[in-house]
């Protein structure tokens, strides 16, 4: 077993640099790695691109990056909830990146797997595809993407084990397997760290191959964005 | 003429036994509340799960189950989570049988726009791009016309569009619609709303052959 | 929840005919769908194309549609532990397509998830490029492949529900889950057949939505190809 | 002269601490039993299973549980299984950080071939040519002349392609040598082998400078 624990936020973000490409999983403020970006937020470091499905809100999430200026551009395929962003966006201060949502994550996936593109029919005819191959394939249109890139990863799992394995709950898996292994350095977070042997290894969502580093993290808010009940019959 | 709800009532008629169901954000949301329950249907979000059930009981709601609106859900029995690259596997291998969705224009060729206003408004296209570009059967529920009084039904989109020739029929406030040889085609008013009422709406090609019925709820 | 469960594999057979192109899953005998093919012989369809990573052995596996001479074309990865299959390529009387079994099991994948081609750098240079299009992306040259069609997909799982959710075991995975929804209908057999809310959603490995028919099948020889074992200490 | 296990020690030697490492069928599959243990290796087989153990006890063996080729086998804590795509994904996005396995020839480009015998023997080329394609570290694991005592070290291999330009480093029973620059480079020889018995086996160009020692097992 090759093992990938380290002991904390800290020693997890080792290596990370102002005007280098992250990518973070999570779909709103639903499984995203809360440990990772606090500690961006620390370490200060500036000029960022984010790759990640949603900027957060003003005050959680990706905001807290957002607020301290750290980012210089993101990539996203939804934006709203944020008015820092939308400022930050419309003054000029911030380069937006909008993509597609199956696209995004499949630049994920691509980056994983040693795709270096792939022809996906979403934004043929709209602005998305402007500058891109188009190609025909048995009658429909298509649209060259390509791989994103980036140095590093941070994913956000339920448990883990030190072999890196990653076990996601409910919705909270989003993007966050797709992400693993497609940057130099995938950092996974996790709510419980277990030993290795206690996972099943017909349940694990995440080979430990993908992940380079993982840590349990200290604490987790799990804001909710859209609290939405019904009433007791 | 419909309300929101009168809507998704209608919309939910379109929806058959058997049928997998991506609902998008607004209107759309609200069809599940209208499925006929002797019919086996299963919702699909694109976040990554399929079968959702109703929204929690308060105190239930859980952080990690949520649907592509962020709103805390429920799942149903038979229900699984996947990530987002299976997720839109489901969408772009069309094995997701109806898409339901908001518009902010949509053109008689079938063209959408739905995701940003130049110099306004910019969330981002989310899924709305991989669903129009993939589904098989799309379903356009909105407004027949926008806050200003101006018809959302349109000879050519104005805004940056999210797909083309993708729409095949239009659930508004006034009327359904099938969208199909480059215009409108009339099929039913809403309750108390006439030809001319929809006429006046729809500053695209609107096509009204024959007697038009008022629809049935 | 959409019932998928049919009673016996006659019913979930329903539809196939000779000509067609069908996908089985499975390594070697692992995780083959060995009552779907027992009801092929039975059917006597013949004149099909399969896609399949390996052609079975002589008397079990797709080597027992090969005794009836019931294939016309086999597309496959690694063909050998198989005389009869030898016999007939060489004798002219079955077709043969030879494919990387990453790039098999992609071609798979691409026709589930909706994608029409895509580039991979598995036999670049080699035979097996020979008359497709090849690129250069970022200095490696990549080969352009085009997803697979199919009538029928035949997958075997460990359990099942009635709603079409699937669960492997073990390496009994391998290509069933790649096939699951690559084909106008997909046929799942399992050991156990559960009811709905049995299977946790979080460990389910194909959704039943890309499962058209499912059944319990009625006796699994589950045949072990090369037993090997290490003398107790 | 290397026996089987002999190459199959020798290559263990290359194999470092942390490596993720794929073996063939055949001498590579020996490899495992010679790593050692006081490094932490994980063995993946493109069947779909990442942290192989040894092979069963009697009576342990499963039939869900095998390797790539078809033996049964068992895995150590930590271990995972999943679909042949995913498996793809781990060789192709090169998180795969040694792969060891046979030929038939290889050239002194790098090319190799172990998949084809044109009219003879076509067993087909499995995962091999993805193996190749994709790999950063290829070592190949063979005896040093076939049957027939023809080298199996050509200027150009004359069988069908697995892959080109891709050999890094070859270990035979006669000695373990880089490729690189056009040229098999001799960097060790086997126990009790000439550097001139070496020579004469190799048919492509062979650069041996300056003393060349024997292999330390």
């Amino acid at each position: 077993m090759i093992n990938k624990k380290v002991n904390n936020v800290q020693d997890a973000l080792q290596g990370v640099e102002s005007n280098m490409t992250f990518m973070l999983g999570g779909f709103g403020l639903c499984g995203i790695p809360e440990n990772a970006i606090s500690e961006l937020v620390r370490l200060g470091v500036n000029n960022v691109t984010c790759i990640s499905n949603n900027a957060g809100v003003d005050d959680f999430g990706l905001g807290l990056l957002l607020q301290h200026k750290q980012i210089k551009k993101m990539i996203s395929s939804y934006v709203g909830e944020n008015d820092e962003f939308e400022r930050q966006m419309l003054s000029g201060e911030l380069e937006v990146e909008l993509t597609p949502q199956g696209t995004l994550a499949e630049k994920c996936k691509a980056a994983q797997a040693g795709f270096p593109a792939f022809y996906t029919p979403a934004g043929y005819g709209t602005e998305i595809a402007e500058g891109k191959e188009t190609r025909d394939f048995n009658g429909k249109m298509y649209v060259l993407e390509h791989a994103y890139k980036a140095d590093f990863a941070f994913v956000k799992a339920w448990k883990g084990d030190e072999a890196g394995n990653l076990v996601f709950k409910g919705t909270a898996r989003n993007f966050n397997p797709c992400m693993c292994g497609a940057a130099t350095i995938t950092v996974a977070e996790v709510e419980e760290l277990v030993s290795v042997g206690e996972l099943d290894p017909n349940h694990i969502h995440v080979p430990g191959i993908f992940v380079q580093r993982i840590f349990r993290g200290e604490q987790y808010e799990k804001r909710i964005e859209q609290k939405t009940v019904r009433q007791r019959g | 003429m419909l309300d929101k709800n009168g809507i998704a009532k209608r919309i939910a008629k379109e929806v058959q036994d058997g049928y997998y169901v991506n609902l998008g954000i607004g209107i759309p949301t609200l069809v599940a509340n209208f499925v006929r329950d002797d019919i086996e249907v299963e919702f699909q979000s694109e976040n990554g799960v399929l079968g959702m059930g109703p929204f929690p009981f308060e105190g239930e709601e859980d952080a990690d189950i949520i649907n592509a609106g962020k709103q805390t859900i429920t799942t149903l029995a038979g229900a699984s989570f996947f990530d987002s690259a299976t997720s839109f596997s489901m969408i772009r291998g069309q094995h997701v049988d109806l898409t339901i969705l908001g518009a902010m224009e949509v053109a008689e060729n079938g063209d959408i726009a739905n995701w940003k206003i130049p110099g306004k408004m910019v969330k981002g296209m989310g899924g709305a791009m991989d669903l129009v570009a993939s589904a098989e059967n799309i379903i356009v529920a909105m407004m027949h016309t926008n806050k200003r009084g101006e018809s959302k039904l349109l000879t050519a989109c104005s805004l940056p569009l999210t797909g083309v020739g993708c729409v095949k029929k239009i659930v508004t406030n006034l009327a359904v619609m099938d969208v199909k040889d480059g215009a409108f085609h009339l099929l039913e008013r809403a309750p108390g709303v006439t030809v001319e009422e929809i006429v006046a709406a729809t500053a695209g090609t609107l096509i009204a052959e024959g007697e038009i019925p008022e629809m049935k709820l």
